[in-house]
């Protein structure tokens, strides 16, 4: 890289012009930042300077721009320069519209200010302008686990989309349960009566796709790489091992039913006229639209469904879950009795009838065709004569009460296939390693990080389908419980993200949250303790280890949180735009009043997400905070380094902040696990301070969501009060 | 003002002798200062009511309506049928709704009628009093005959069940009509919108049979309308003013309360602020006497 | 105008969760995408959502990286205050008229808020349901993108409008502004237009609009959420007092066919997350009643619905409330119904009604092209033609998870019809 | 409920009876129990069996209960659950439906006032066809005999007197009355009605 033109626009609307002595600023650029190219502008956003500012960077061909003015939040579309590093320095929320009102305001913003744009100015000389990631490939085929109805689904879609797609079905053939099915729920209006599946359409349009490959009975030994080049080692039926070279992989591994052998009491495995809804399925197409017959040949003049089987169970013995879609199997399986015989008795049990959207017309067109539906919990099942007895509460009439019937279906729940839970400990995950489905050469495990009860939903609520493999996604009931409309919907919407995956990763560029960020996480091995930190604390897996247990980063399996740079001890890891420099040196840069001065200093580590737009906003509401804090916003509290913490203690910081978001279950890190590293790491914080013979209070950390706009102004005031209370760093002197 | 005219179907209790025949002395009053003119329905019959369920079968009851909307279209063809009775008029119109919507329906009911020599087409509409008032002469033009505005007469406005429920007046609201309050101002009294019974069933039906339910209900009706410090009731229905003002002797008998409100209809508020005498106006049909409507009506 | 869309641009109305995500996803992949929103900023009505369930995490939270992800993508161009008014055309090819409503605020803005500083006048915050008032120069909410302020009509010709202008350090602030009318060609539509709130004044035995104690589902996630009318604090509208027994009302409108006769599904799941927040908005004590015929806490939400049935603070109670009663002596407002489980009539009073309201489409009353394939209850399907798709919220009675899936697959259907179009018009030239 | 009854519980035999026989039974099956029937009825206090929960009884195959219920006897016709049920049964005339065809089959409860007023009714009014309001009170008071008669007459002899002063309760009545020209008419008509509706039952039994 060429050497640095840096340039500075101080900005002077906004009132920054009358509250702030913009002389003394511009000779703390000039003179400690160093700042080649300086000057003020009454608006620095406006289309006038936006435009002489393009000129200038072409004239003078400038590398580095610092904007002091407001928030790095505001304003972008106006200060946007590509091919250019830029850092912002936040005068207005920061300074003008956060600093206490009093006689003193003028000096404590003044220096505020000061500190802020020297901060500025020791970023910005740090900063590389990201070149992508150099080792990107362009793989644009995409792998889809599973050839049922949201795999067959996906890869059509991809295919569709003119990519490439290999469907790896581990059954002799397609089209996975919904072939099995005689009719499915219906999905569109009218909601009035079971529907062919078409899945016959599917598994014939994927057979005649010429962009989509098929292998059958096939299963995968090996999944290596990383998006835009895995490698996928597979046995297949015909060919042996082959190995399919892809950009991406969708898995759609689908689900088994909830063995009804586990609900005797329920008659399950006891009598051959209790089965589950799959069950029912390949007698009604035994029956093909006449009459449905049991096994015996006997007719079923009485069927009853039980709901919530094996499900929404408190006990802990079956599942906790509800699989969603069971309310409307069972009333789609009550309407084959009545089609094929109006006067079979069908009726339904259950205690909450779950039919969302337009299922309501669904519930009706049942009762219209005299469907019974019963709100009762069934109690046991037991053989009656050619039948069976099914007692039950009937939670209306509020009686124990029973029914005869010759069929009972136990509407059981959805168990994922997906695979092994990589959170088990060490010894059990290898006994489990076997059902593994993805087979993942990857440091931290086979397969996709579970959420619950094997599930593999990210439990995003925005952003559903980011998992914690990138390039890898999950569809249909793998994923969440769910029936074949919302499985296929599900498909269609992992296929467009299994192609931005790849597209993304042709380009060495970012993939959510940090989208389109072309900065990449780049390690000084010779430096390397191979400590395995970053390895184990990368939320996304995209750190693995080679025979001498040297860190081997896949760069397009990173998601840019920085968690591995905040995890290096001997801090090798870094990015161009981002790294342990960028933030150290603002940290150093900072003009340490003395201790006598009563000035106390408290260094504010906030996350980008969320701490630091709750701070711009309590600022636009005029909530003011205490002048004595320097906020530096961080990509992810998982990347804050403990060289920081300490590097600011020692250079006579007072105090220091951590502001990151939830962690734990409910986690609101955006990064996952960004948030629970970092406080795993402070907890070990305690030892150092004890050796630097100071108290623990210096160093605190918060969780903060976006909306606590209240509250983070007074945590930081109480927090400054603390530092009162306890007095000035004794570090100061030493800096 | 142009006459209108209607077929009118007066119901039983409107009779001489019967039980609501006051109401339809204040009826005539007010349709002769509105130019409405009701022309009987050539030997209307009973219309069943709701209570006579157990007795006559489904179709029996809707032929005993059918036959009187018959007789409408025959003898006074392209009238709308006007009921000032609330059962008669729900009874009437139910049926009218379900030969309209149903052709085997309304063959079945012909088939009965032709027996008789009728037959119903399905033309004949069928009209509330109030909603003839409302709906074809409005507000307005009813305020216009007003010689003696009522002014300073506090009234509750009891709208009920029937003219309100399950199809109500001018599309209204099932829960708190307005069409009552509106007629009580223009007779130019004060109606209390508070009044919170307003469509409380009175158990009018069950009256005879429950009626220690239904003298339940009336008793909150009518303390109800003490708490809002009302002079009177004012009702759309003979079944809820007889109950309502009937009972209240019984009630003071039983409960030791001291009940004395008089339940008047809206035809009797319009005649009087028309500037009828009480006796035109009906108000001497009542046993808990209107004594401040019966001195307007007085006033000279 | 024209020039920004051709027949492979992807057009996506709303501007919502759903729309965002939808054009977001699709630009992601490449794609060039209009996103046109009808109110002054993006965000639609979770931006008006205080936490969701079942994480019980902050919607603006996701609201800040989906802006982040616009701002760093040239590919989505935002158009705000902008209505469709004319779809022509047919898949591949469609010719859209947008109507773009005056901000009186140009680009120039720079948020400073010294236009509402002279401001007196106030209209209703439109952000917080019009609980509470806002200067009539105003910021839709903290945050609002574009990051511009809003002159309300009803200054225009007002001495204050003029002082508004003369206070802008900037000259943002352009009171000639008018409506404008733009024309689009585009390759595919998205219909992300959202959902709205059941008019609960219809739901008539609950006396919305008649007693002030009782509010909707979508008023009170403002009256929990710090930045609303109440700071935070759940207070009666009648007195202001705190509410301490809260009784909250399903199926307000929905699975009803004197109102709308579709689930409206996230219902449950709402009231349960709204009798959560009873914990930190109001007083040690406070008592939820939640009123309901099915639970329909469906997959996962289970579980959350199992730690609220284990929360002491909330009663559960099978019924469908037949009506309420405004008691005048106490305030209170009285629910009448019977626990349907072996009918136990009751009178239950309580000093706060939450009307679980079900969602309709926000087209309906609007008339769209004909060739739109609609339910029963108006929710979008798609065109005829296939060119155009329902997504979110306008698609169907959806929770933000399933919306947002529903907007990523309706987002790969439209490229794949913008993708063919390319195709086509390569074969052509 | 015995367990004798296990055969026929939750069958559609009832049901099926029900639609067939009864007025605005086929809506029966439509309900979805969330119960605003129940809360909307002004004399609900008063009943053993809520509209909603018959409803269930008559699906659980319960005819004895349900037919001899007292419930169906109690309903004043005020329409409150007709409005406000969200399936828009009209459970008004489900209920007069029940209590017609109880009736019909005598399994209504024996000294039921209201059957007997509503029965008195039906008779008083077709007869002529007009009410007789004099003679429709007079038998109603004496359904249970002479001295009960008496008694209730007595009672209500101030109500009785002052709708007398007021012209609005006429002696005259006991004799004569009101009296529809076409009474005959009538009759013919109605017994039509039955024929055609026996008629139209059969069709349907099969």
């Amino acid at each position: 890289m060429s050497e640095i033109k840096t340039a500075a626009v101080l900005c002077t609307g906004c009132g920054i012009g009358e509250a702030l002595d913009l002389k003394e600023l511009a000779r703390i650029a000039q003179k400690e930042g160093k700042i080649g190219v300086l000057r003020e502008d009454p608006q620095a956003c406006s289309a006038a300077s936006v435009a002489a500012l393009h000129a200038e960077i072409q004239e003078q061909g400038l590398t580095h721009l610092l904007i002091a003015g407001c928030s790095r939040r505001a304003k972008t579309e106006a200060f946007n320069f590509p091919g250019l590093a830029l850092a912002r320095c936040n005068w207005r929320e920061g300074v003008l519209w956060s600093v206490p009102e009093g006689e003193n305001a003028p000096e404590l913003r003044q220096e505020m200010a000061a500190d802020y744009l020297r901060m500025g100015c020791a970023e910005l000389k740090k900063l590389k302008l990201p070149q992508a990631n150099p080792k990107a490939a362009g793989n644009r085929r995409i792998l889809v686990l599973g050839g049922g109805a949201s795999g067959l689904t996906a890869a059509l879609a991809a295919a569709d989309m003119g990519h490439e797609a290999v469907i790896v079905e581990i059954a002799p053939q397609l089209g996975g349960w919904a072939a099995q099915w005689w009719r499915r729920t219906p999905w569109r209006a009218p909601y009035a009566v079971p529907q062919p599946t078409g899945i016959d359409e599917l598994v014939r349009r994927a057979a005649d796709h010429p962009l989509l490959r098929c292998h059958l009975g096939a299963t995968v030994l090996e999944t290596r790489g990383a998006p835009g080049r895995f490698s996928v080692d597979i046995a297949t039926a015909d060919q042996g091992q082959i190995t399919e070279e892809v950009g991406a992989i969708i898995q759609a591994t689908g689900f088994t039913p909830y063995p009804i052998e586990r609900l005797p009491e329920l008659g399950g495995g006891m009598s051959p006229w209790v089965i589950d809804q799959a069950g029912l399925e390949s007698l009604a197409r035994a029956s093909d639209g006449a009459p449905i017959r049991r096994g015996d040949g006997r007719p079923v003049r009485t069927v009853v469904f039980i709901q919530c089987a094996g499900q929404r169970d408190a006990t802990g013995r079956h599942l906790a879950y509800c699989s969603g879609h069971c309310c409307a199997t069972s009333v789609k399986q009550a309407m084959y009795f009545k089609a094929a015989q109006s006067d079979v008795d069908t009726v339904v049990l259950y205690t909450d009838l779950r039919l969302p959207g337009m299922g309501e017309d669904f519930y009706r067109s049942a009762q219209t065709q005299g469907v019974t539906f019963v709100k009762g919990e069934a109690k046991a099942v037991t053989p009656q004569g050619e039948g069976l007895r099914v007692a039950f509460r009937d939670l209306i009439l509020d009686t124990d009460s029973a029914v005869e019937a010759d069929l009972v279906v136990l509407a059981t729940g959805q168990v994922p296939r997906s695979g092994t839970d990589i959170d088990l400990p060490e010894e059990e995950r290898a006994v489990a390693a076997a059902n593994s489905v993805l087979k993942l050469a990857y440091r931290q495990g086979p397969d996709l990080p579970q959420l619950k009860y094997g599930f593999t939903d990210s439990h995003f609520i925005c952003f559903p389908y980011e998992t914690r493999r990138t390039g890898i996604y999950s569809a249909g009931p793998v994923r969440r419980p769910m029936d074949l409309a919302q499985a296929m919907e599900d498909a269609t919407g992992a296929a467009l993200k299994a192609i931005q995956a790849v597209e993304s990763a042709a380009q060495g560029r970012a993939l959510h949250p940090r989208s389109g960020d072309l900065s990449y996480p780049m390690v000084r091995l010779e430096g390397c303790t191979q400590c395995k930190r970053c390895t184990v604390e990368c939320p996304f897996g995209a750190i693995d280890e080679d025979e001498n247990r040297y860190p081997v980063f896949n760069e397009s399996r990173c998601r840019r949180c920085g968690t591995c740079m905040g995890a290096c001890p001997v801090r090798v890891i870094s990015f161009e735009n981002y790294s342990v420099d960028t933030v150290g040196s603002q940290i150093k840069s900072i003009d340490m009043p003395d201790e006598f001065s009563e000035k106390p200093r408290v260094l504010v580590l906030a996350c980008e997400n969320d701490a630091y737009p709750a701070l711009d906003t309590a600022a636009m509401q005029g909530r003011r905070y205490s002048a004595f804090v320097r906020v530096i916003p961080v990509r992810c509290l998982g990347s804050v380094n403990t060289i920081w913490i300490t590097d600011a203690l020692n250079g006579g910081w007072d105090g220091v902040m951590l502001l990151g978001c939830k962690k734990g279950e409910d986690y609101q890190c955006h990064f996952v696990r960004g948030s629970e590293m970092a406080a795993y790491r402070l907890s070990k914080i305690e030892d150092t301070l004890k050796q630097m013979g100071l108290e623990p209070e210096r160093v605190a950390t918060y969780e903060v969501a976006i909306t606590d706009v209240e509250r983070l102004p007074r945590l930081i005031d109480e927090y400054v009060a603390k530092m009162f209370e306890i007095g000035m760093s004794p570090m100061k002197g030493f800096a | 003002m142009a006459e209108k005219n209607y077929a009118f179907y007066p119901g039983c209790s409107s009779q001489k002798g019967a039980s609501a025949a006051n109401y339809l002395t204040s009826v005539n009053a007010v349709c002769n200062k509105l130019a409405l003119r009701l022309t009987a329905i050539p030997d209307w019959n009973c219309c069943g009511a709701s209570i006579s369920y157990a007795g006559g079968s489904e179709l029996s009851r809707q032929v005993l309506n059918a036959r009187n909307l018959a007789l409408a279209e025959k003898h006074l063809p392209g009238q709308d049928v006007v009921a000032t009775c609330a059962a008669c008029w729900l009874a009437a119109r139910e049926t009218r709704e379900q030969l309209v919507a149903s052709e085997p329906l309304r063959a079945d009911a012909n088939e009965a009628l032709e027996v008789a020599g009728l037959e119903y087409q399905g033309k004949a509409k069928v009209r509330h009093m109030v909603e003839v008032l409302i709906e074809d002469l409005g507000l307005e033009t009813l305020a216009k005959p007003v010689v003696k505005a009522l002014e300073g007469l506090k009234i509750a406005g009891y709208v009920g069940c029937q003219t309100n429920r399950p199809f109500g007046i001018a599309g209204e609201s099932f829960e708190n009509p307005q069409y009552l309050d509106r007629l009580i101002e223009a007779a130019g009294a004060t109606a209390l919108s508070d009044y919170d019974q307003k469509v409380t069933c009175c158990g009018g039906a069950l009256a005879f049979t429950e009626p220690e339910k239904s003298q339940a209900q009336i008793k909150m009706i009518v303390e109800s309308a003490y708490d809002q410090g009302a002079d009177m009731i004012v009702t759309p229905c003979p079944l809820c003013q007889a109950n309502v003002e009937v009972y209240q002797s019984q009630i003071n008998e039983k409960q030791g309360t001291k009940l004395n409100m008089p339940v008047v209809y809206y035809s009797e508020l319009l005649a009087t602020a028309y500037g009828a005498s009480a006796k035109e106006a009906g108000l001497d049909g009542h046993l808990i006497a209107p004594d401040k409507l019966i001195d307007a009506a007085e006033k000279r | 105008m024209n020039a920004i869309a051709t027949n492979q641009t992807l057009l996506v109305i709303g501007g919502g969760i759903s729309g965002m995500s939808a054009a977001l996803e699709a630009a992601e992949c490449g794609a060039e995408v209009v996103l046109v929103e009808r109110n002054a900023s993006l965000g639609g009505r979770t931006a008006q959502i205080y936490r969701y369930f079942p994480k019980l995490c902050h919607p603006l939270c996701g609201l800040e990286i989906n802006l982040r992800r616009l701002r760093a993508n040239p590919r989505v161009r935002v158009l705000t205050l902008a209505e469709v008014t004319e779809v022509s055309g047919r898949r591949g090819n469609y010719r859209v008229q947008v109507k773009l409503a005056p901000r009186y605020v140009n680009e120039r803005c720079t948020a400073c808020g010294e236009c509402a500083k002279v401001v007196t006048r106030t209209i209703p915050n439109p952000y917080n349901q019009g609980l509470d008032t806002i200067k009539a120069a105003y910021l839709p909410h903290a945050l609002a993108h574009p990051q511009r302020y809003v002159l309300d009509a009803s200054l225009l010709g007002s001495p204050e409008a003029e002082a508004a202008r003369a206070a802008c350090p900037v000259g943002a602030i352009d009171l000639q502004m008018g409506v404008e009318t733009i024309e689009l060609s585009v390759g595919s539509i998205i219909w992300a237009t959202g959902w709205k709130p059941y008019d609960a004044v219809k739901i008539q035995p609950y006396g919305y609009g008649r007693y002030l104690d009782v509010v909707t589902s979508v008023e009170f996630e403002r009256l929990a959420d710090p930045r609303g009318p109440t700071r935070g604090r759940i207070l009666r509208p009648s007195n202001g007092e705190p509410a301490t027994n809260i009784a909250f009302i399903q199926c307000a409108g929905s699975r009803d066919e004197n109102h709308l006769r579709h689930c409206s599904r996230v219902c449950c799941m709402v009231s349960l997350k709204q009798t959560q927040y009873l914990r930190e908005a109001a007083p040690e004590g406070a008592q939820a009643t939640v009123y309901y015929i099915d639970i329909r806490a469906i997959d996962r939400f289970e579980n959350f619905y199992q730690q609220v049935r284990a929360d002491a603070r909330v009663k559960f109670l099978k019924s469908k409330v037949a009506r309420i009663v405004h008691n005048a002596q106490s305030g209170q407002l009285v629910l009448h119904g019977v626990d349907t489980e072996g009918y136990h009539r009751y009178a239950r009073e309580h000093d706060l009604v939450v009307l679980a309201v079900g969602m309709e489409p926000e087209t309906n009353g609007l008339d769209l092209p004909e060739d739109l394939i609609r339910d029963a209850s108006g929710f979008i399907e798609g065109s005829s033609d296939g060119g155009q798709f329902g997504a979110g919220g306008a698609a169907a009675p959806l929770d933000v998870n399933r919306a947002v899936q529903s907007a990523t697959a309706a987002a790969l259907r439209a490229l794949q019809v913008t993708r063919a179009a390319a195709r086509a018009e390569e074969l052509k030239g | 409920m015995s367990e004798a009854d296990h055969s026929s519980a939750y069958r559609r035999e009832f049901l099926a009876e029900v639609e067939r026989e009864v007025e605005g039974g086929t809506w029966v099956k439509m309900c979805m129990q969330c119960g605003v029937c129940a809360g909307s009825c002004p004399f609900g206090p008063h009943w053993e069996h809520s509209p909603q929960k018959i409803f269930m009884m008559i699906r659980a195959g319960q005819r004895e209960a349900v037919l001899r219920s007292e419930s169906m006897w109690l309903c004043t016709s005020c329409y409150n659950c007709v409005v406000r049920c969200p399936r828009q049964l009209p459970v008004t005339h489900i209920m007069h439906g029940l209590a017609s065809y109880a009736q019909k089959l005598g399994l209504a409860p024996k000294l039921q006032a209201t059957r007997d007023f509503s029965l008195q009714f039906w008779e008083n009014c077709t007869r002529t066809g007009r009410v007789n309001e004099m003679r429709l009170t007079l038998g109603l008071y004496f359904r249970e005999g002479l001295v009960a008669g008496f008694k209730q007459a007595w009672a209500m002899r101030t109500v009785a007197w002052g709708l007398l002063r007021a012209g609005r309760l006429n002696p005259a009545e006991l004799v004569g009355g009101h009296r529809c020209a076409d009474a005959n008419g009538i009759k013919a008509m109605l017994a039509k009605a039955r024929e055609i509706e026996a008629r139209r039952k059969a069709q349907h039994g099969h």
